[in-house]
């Protein structure tokens, strides 16, 4: 996943917005292949927490291209928010999804998203020079910050034993092809 | 970067209206995503690009882009593709498949695709296991994992795809790791770029018959070093590696293969000649 | 119209991933036949690998069935997600009873449709209550309810197959099919299954896959090469853990031209081989089974078909590789092709099958499919028969060996590796008398003579057939619709119509005689197939004399025929 | 009995490697044809690729033969060396005349027994005085004596085939031209060819093989790929030049496999394609062919059909991969199967194959034979035909693409890559009308509907079959065979006896109209091949409405059928 | 040598009574010799042994051979070989085939075959070229060589088998020369005593199709290096040669596959209890 390496380098605040863009491009791209993937597989109930997941993301983004004014944003996140190796990180893993999984487990795969996210600001504080984007990195982190709280509170509110996922599926997998 | 402005396409002008049936956590939601990716910094339409496949969990993936397609049987990805590449040269060929129908049963058009070298990319999901028929052994597969086909395990030496690659003539050679996103997009795109026969193994992991490749994501890294060009210092690396060695290995320079055409052609009353008495 | 003779509860559970309804199935075929009834069980699943919606469907009897019957009883939704996509694979009716969870989604058009009375089973407020209950033990328990049977009857299968699951999950689920059971009243299905007849014979759980392994190993294989192809894999599986067992061995091939060689090799060297697979695999196994037959070598290639052509429905069953398996070969290549017609059969089948090979020293095609492949019966124990492989073998060679001798019987006897005296080479390529290439117009027509000699003068026996019945109509059938076939008939009896049946088990080399005997005094024949271009029909037509009158209900898969299809057509027959 | 009609001679040329027979024979067929007569050509070798002993056999004609005669009128042999072995095919007779040089070994068993008249040329003794002589050209020079041709009508010949050997080579050669036609008297030969007739159309001197190259580049083929095999090599070989010149390409492939799979492929992108094998081959190709039928892509496969079962004897000819042909995919899979009947046929029926495929998107079959795909004739040019491959491409397409939609005409319009909005994925699985993946049984048969039913809809028209005479007998007969049995009625007519002919250039879809038509009268029917299994009759059987009485004349290959064969046939049934 | 004297065997005691049908100096001939004079110092008696083939010149030889024997059909001498072994461990069994049967329709099985590591022994007669069907190029060939079926030459690059042999997992790999026939013996026997898949590739010149083939007795010379039992190190080797290196380039020690038999096995019944109700 991603790893500070890999970030993109932000300098000035048009990077920032940039990439705090496309950050929220990627978490909704993911989110509705995560829904998708769900409905596919029946899950309705987490199909309708993703795409919530990616609606949420989708108020952050057009907060972001309002913050951003005349920077066009959308043109620029694709060019300058590239991680290399990895991946942005708000962006849900996929690969830790299962078709049975909970709303907690859900929950905490965006957890570990915002978490990702606010590091990733809070590292932005620390290494831009440009005031105005370190101003709005301070901003972010903060937003990051309650994100990750309200994901606290949600998977609090939904926790149950975890399951060891795909071992306790009483349906073996089906042969095709 | 090329001075004239490439029409702007974005990974989601690849993909098709069909919903994946995969397994969620399955790696080949990653290399989707990742061939759609490569495919829009690509800058070429949809409808320039044919991706070819066998049959597998991992050959499901052209239907779910929107570019040209065919899903053939089990095994014979290569052969397709070369057809088509032949006829259409200009098209952008992919063939995605698995390490069941790329190495078990296709393993001998992946020997001779290699050696022909056609300007084609293929892209192997290797889970090491037959996702699609529930869980045996690949050529890829560890001896020692028991399964219902092998109780035990197969007892057998996993071959190395990449070694195969070099040595049978491919032009470019590189790992990458479906979690990845980012690398094996790039990956693709220098496959697709480079000249000839392009060969990219991508550890996909198969969540529901492989759960312990979930720590594949922990073991990969970085290669140390950058491509050779030499084909024996690259299979000696490789065969040296720890097999999650990720990047580009091995950057050839033979000149692709291009069948002879004969342009536009003669009249075809000028065949009948060697046959008139 | 009643149901005579078979007396049988049919009921479905459906679900979507995750929630167990085949193993809720499997419970209760399995609950049900250790408590003396009879039973099948096939399952349709969507295309996902892992959690797609998903149907067990269940027939349990107080005699062995091999179909399924036209009408279910008793549907249970665990939840109905995508059910609408079993709409055509399940029939419903009036008499149908519905349990499911109005929480858990609206009741599917085809179901309400159906005019189908549903009754609720709150599964989301009891699991809610229960939080260590499943949902799919409570419809088990709601289940066994319904169709009169005690909750206790679950008791063994579920201990059984939870057992490595510690006390704690048993006891839950046992609490779970119990609260199940009293979630619902035992009296509102109409038809009920009476209690079990004592039966003598030993009974068991078995799918038509394993029983073709079993019956392959009774008749003498012990060596077979695998490629995996759905739904053939299950055989492959079987065979690879239980001819270790035995002193056998299995290889795994990196494709089917290897496994179709890999037991040419095997056969060779003495043990009798065999592999499984399905159409595509079959496709790329016809050189090597002409190979076979060239050099007479006895070797057993099963094809457990499904939807064709090409890749077409893996999973779906369909009697459409006949075509290949009788005529696949290129050249004039003698071979055998049986096909068995129910998951019991397929013990019998297999090992004579076997027996034929190495008796007559040629590659014999078993035609199965994905019906009874996968199907899970609970059956008599199948009889043992006397059919074991007996090779003719060389032993004591004095003077110059022929091992294919034109003096004496057509089936020559084999040199095995090792054998002093009797080395040759084994050839494709026509040859003389000791194996010797040779492009001779005599050497050639000779070699031909003898091994299709070797095979029309073989007595199959009675073996070859299934014959029923003796009116003046006749329905011809083959392989698993045989089962909905003789049900379909047995319904039409009970209308005063008597119909013969004759379903061969051997279909080639055919056999003119007997069928001619079979046919004998017949007016109108049906000729009944799961195949979109009449191939059976075809067939019949090129090796047998068909009475004038002949009438062809073929229809592609993936669907079943049931037998009101053919009671249908027969009361059609006689309206028209 | 008369040589009515067809006025012909017979010869042949025996020796052992370097003997120089094959190209002998070459020669006078091309000295003969360039000075207005027809011929035709085969060889028949050992097993040795090169040094064996060898025959050419011809025969020389005033009309276009398709058939070798009942009987050599001059053999030429330069040796005797293992000249036993032609024993077979060689029928020889009292008539017969030999020429040989009884210093080069003992005349054989078989020639001296049919009563041969030996006559002595001395051919050690000619060359031991002109050493650079070659033997074969003394034997050739005798041939055009002894069958009343001027020496020079070989010149063009020799000075084509040697000119880039030298001026002294071809004056050696038409000096021991002259030698040998000098060492022989001309009236020795009891038949005698007339003069031809001077005839409008231009003549070709072509072989089967190259005649099927042609004929598929004239329907429009532009791609190929290939995996040599005997007996079909040639055409691979022939379009290898070819298609580069007419802006197409050939791909050498690493096996069968590869190849069908490749012109899947090419046609995919584009290009009407064509791959041809033996077959050996086409068991490996039958799972590719099951695809293109299932993905609509139109290939055409050619099978030069050699002796089987398997390996068999790779150069010599036999119609026993009918049944592959007709019935060796799985599933249901409907496919188009052709037969020339000639070497002149085969530049029609390869045109009218890539013409059927690419107008139905299909694959099509064309059976072609050792006989007729090695031999080499002297025919009329073929007359060009309208038949070239138009495909329905999907051009501008607005909207959703449906590949494989069910409203309008069942052929469907096929996007090519490159074509904005066309994008689709051909597949193998059963799908819907745009090409996903689904296995309902509603997209499974309305597509097997729509891959059957443009098959029935097409219009076949005249072409379907060769129809000849009017009698009450009928012979059925196909392939390469067609040439003997059309010889052998012209004889039975001297005897007064009619009899039809019907011989199908189209197999696959059986034509029951048609057939009927084509029976209509007939009382009695023979049905004539060249397979052990009598594959042809089982397929008749099957498709169409036969007459009752039916004889089966079916022999296997390698010896061909000959004219007086089917006369004897034909006496025989007005005898018994 | 065991101190138990052997049987002693001639070379003409594994020779039958056909006379071979090869062009008289087909470098075939040399290598029937060599196989048997390597049979017969090998000591076994000749129906412990087994020759199996698939189809061209070079795959004539069981027949030539009093041995056990299987002329398959083309492509396919490796399965069958490895069914032999597996139900008949006992016997030596030697695969004798050509780069076209071996290398072309045969590849995936030469793949799996070095992979699978039985105790076989794989002799391929190489004369880059197909013989028996009268001279199309192979996957050895020369990429400028004329033929009719690839007029002006395939343009592809040869591929290198021993390299493609080691890097699939075989456990000896050795370059011998048709016309050196008493290396080409000691190899011979060499290969059938290591353990394990043994390859090796004779250059058996074809004088009708690649006459130009002759000169290679002028150009063959012995390895300068010992055998390594480094694969990475063998293939250096290798890929950097000439092509001419004669000798064992490999000698590797991995374990034989020997598949798991149960021994003399149970009652059938006990086979039953699972289905039991
Ligand atoms: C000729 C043939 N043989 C066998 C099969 C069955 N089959 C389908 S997919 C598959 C294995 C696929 O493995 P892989 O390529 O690794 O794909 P994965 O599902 O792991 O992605 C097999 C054996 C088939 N479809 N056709
Ligand atoms: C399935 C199949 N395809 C093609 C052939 C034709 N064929 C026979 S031998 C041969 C090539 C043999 O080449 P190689 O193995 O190099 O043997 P060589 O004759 O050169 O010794 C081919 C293509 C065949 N017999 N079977
Ligand atoms: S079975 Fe494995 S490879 Fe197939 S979709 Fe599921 S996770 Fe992926
Ligand atoms: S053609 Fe070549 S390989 Fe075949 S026998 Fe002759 S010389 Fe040997
Ligand atoms: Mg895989
Ligand atoms: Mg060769």
């Amino acid at each position: 996943m991603s790893d500070k390496a890999d970030a993109p380098s932000v300098s000035t605040l048009s990077d920032l917005l940039a990439v705090a863009y496309q950050i929220e491009v990627d978490a909704i791209e993911r989110y509705k292949m995560l829904a998708e993937q769900m409905e596919t597989h029946n899950n309705v109930e987490l199909a309708a927490v993703f795409r919530d997941l990616a609606r949420a993301e989708g108020i952050h983004a057009a907060e972001i291209r309002r913050l951003a004014g005349d920077v066009d944003v959308a043109a620029l996140g694709p060019e300058v928010g590239q991680w290399m190796t990895g991946d942005s990180p708000e962006a849900a893993d996929l690969s830790s999804a299962h078709y049975m999984m909970s709303r907690a487990e859900a929950l905490r795969m965006a957890l570990a998203g915002e978490e990702r996210a606010l590091a990733f600001f809070e590292e932005v504080v620390k290494s831009v020079e440009d005031p105005e984007a370190r101003e709005l990195a301070k901003q972010l982190v903060e937003e990051e910050r309650e994100h990750v709280e309200l994901c606290h509170q949600l998977i609090r509110r939904h926790d149950k034993p975890l399951r060891r996922l795909g071992v306790e599926d009483p349906d073996a997998p089906e042969p095709q092809g | 970067m090329s001075a004239e402005p490439k029409p702007a396409y974005k990974a989601s002008d690849f993909k098709s209206d069909i919903a994946p049936i995969w397994c969620p956590g399955c790696g080949d939601y990653h290399v989707l995503l990742s061939i759609t990716r490569a495919l829009a910094q690509l800058g070429k339409p949809p409808e320039q690009v044919a991706i070819v496949s066998g049959i597998g969990c991992s050959s499901r993936i052209p239907a779910y882009t929107n570019c040209y397609g065919f899903h053939g049987v089990h095994g014979r990805a290569l052969p397709i593709a070369t057809g088509l590449k032949v006829i259409r040269p200009d098209q952008t060929v992919i063939v995605t498949t698995g390490d069941g129908d790329g190495y078990s049963i296709g393993g001998n058009h992946f020997l001779h695709a290699c050696r022909r070298n056609l300007d084609l990319t293929m892209i192997v999901m290797d889970n090491h296991i037959y996702g699609m028929t529930k869980g045996q052994p690949s050529p890829t597969t560890e001896p020692d994992l028991d399964t219902a086909l092998t109780p035990g395990g197969t007892g057998l030496r996993p071959f190395n795809p990449l070694v195969i690659a070099l040595a049978s003539g491919a032009n470019f050679v590189a790992r990458a790791f479906a979690g990845n996103i980012g690398q094996t997009t790039s990956i693709i795109v220098d496959a697709v770029t480079h000249p000839g026969f392009s060969f990219v193994e991508i550890l996909s992991p198969c969540v529901t018959f492989r759960p312990d490749q979930r720590s594949w994501k922990t073991q990969v890294h970085p290669a140390p070093v950058d491509a050779t060009d030499d084909p024996a210092r690259a299979a000696r690396r490789i065969m040296t590696d720890d097999g999650f060695n990720l990047g580009v290995l091995y950057r050839g320079n033979r000149q692709p293969y291009t069948p002879k055409f004969g342009g536009s052609g003669c009249d075809l009353s000028e065949l009948e000649r060697e046959f008139e008495l | 119209m009643q149901l005579a003779e078979i007396s049988s509860v049919s009921l479905a559970f459906l679900g979507s991933g995750g929630a167990g309804v085949i193993s809720t199935g499997e419970l209760l075929l399995e609950a049900a036949c250790k408590n003396g009834w009879y039973g099948l069980l096939t399952r349709s699943v969507g295309p996902q690998i892992r959690g797609g919606e998903a149907a067990a469907m269940l027939r349990l009897a107080t005699q062995p069935v091999d179909c399924h019957a036209d009408r279910f009883d008793l549907l249970v939704a665990v939840d109905w997600l995508n059910a609408q996509r079993f709409a055509l694979e399940m029939p419903l009716g009036p008499r149908t009873i519905a349990l499911c969870d109005p929480e858990s989604g609206a009741v599917p058009e085809f179901v309400r449709a159906a005019g189908v009375r549903v009754i609720e089973l709150p599964l989301k407020a009891m699991t809610a209550a229960n939080p260590e209950w499943r949902p799919n033990m409570i419809a088990l328990g709601a289940a066994l309810r319904v169709l009169g049977l005690p909750e206790d009857a679950a008791r063994a299968a579920i201990e059984n197959r939870f057992g490595d699951k510690g006390a704690a999950v048993i006891v839950a689920s046992l609490a779970a099919v119990k609260g199940g059971a009293d979630a619902v009243e035992s009296g509102v299905l109409p038809a009920r299954l009476p209690a079990p007849a004592a039966s003598g014979t030993a009974r068991w759980r078995i799918s038509g896959n394993q029983a073709v392994g079993l019956g392959a190993v009774r008749g003498g294989v012990r060596f077979a090469a695998a490629y995996p192809i759905t739904p053939a894999t299950e055989i492959l599986e079987w065979l690879a853990l239980n001819l270790a067992k035995v002193g056998g061995a299995l290889v795994q091939a990196e494709d089917e031209l290897a496994s179709i060689n890999m037991i040419i090799g095997g056969s060779y060297a003495g043990a009798p081989s065999i592999t499984a697979t399905s159409g595509p695999g079959l496709s790329l196994m016809v050189e090597g089974i002409g190979l076979a037959t060239a050099a007479e070598v006895p070797i057993v290639v099963v094809d457990v078909m499904r939807g064709g052509p090409s890749t077409g429905i893996p999973t779906k069953s369909e009697q459409s590789d006949l075509n290949i398996a009788l005529y696949g070969m290129h050249g004039d290549a003698p071979h055998i092709v049986v096909a068995p017609q129910s998951v019991s059969d397929c013990v019998f089948t297999a090992q004579w099958a076997t027996y034929l090979a190495e008796a007559m020293q040629i590659p014999v095609l078993l035609l199965s499919d994905q019906f009874m492949g996968q199907a899970h019966a609970a059956i008599d124990r199948p009889a043992d028969v006397a059919f074991v492989g007996q090779r003719r073998i060389a032993r004591d060679i004095a003077g110059t060996y022929r091992r294919y001798s034109l003096n004496g019987p057509n089936v020559t006897a084999m040199a095995l590796p090792g054998t002093p005296g009797g080395q040759y080479t084994a050839d494709g390529l026509s040859h003389s008398e000791r194996g010797t290439p040779s492009s001779a117009a005599s050497d050639h027509r000779a070699q031909l003579d003898k091994r299709a000699n070797k095979v029309h003068e073989f007595d199959f026996g009675d073996h070859w057939a299934t014959l029923h019945g003796s009116g003046e109509i006749a329905v011809l059938t083959w392989g698993s619709v045989t089962g909905a076939v003789l049900e379909g008939i047995a319904l039409a009896r009970t209308d005063g119509i008597d119909v013969r049946v004759i379903a061969p088990r051997l279909l080639l080399p055919a056999q003119p005689e007997r069928m001619a005997a079979a046919l004998g005094g017949v007016r109108e024949l049906i000729v009944i197939e799961q195949s979109h271009g009449a191939q059976f029909y075809r067939y019949l037509r090129a090796h047998y004399h068909l009475p004038r009158n002949v009438r062809v209900v073929n229809s592609a898969g993936p669907l079943p025929l049931r037998p009101g299809d053919i009671y249908r057509e027969l009361t059609a027959e006689r309206a028209a």
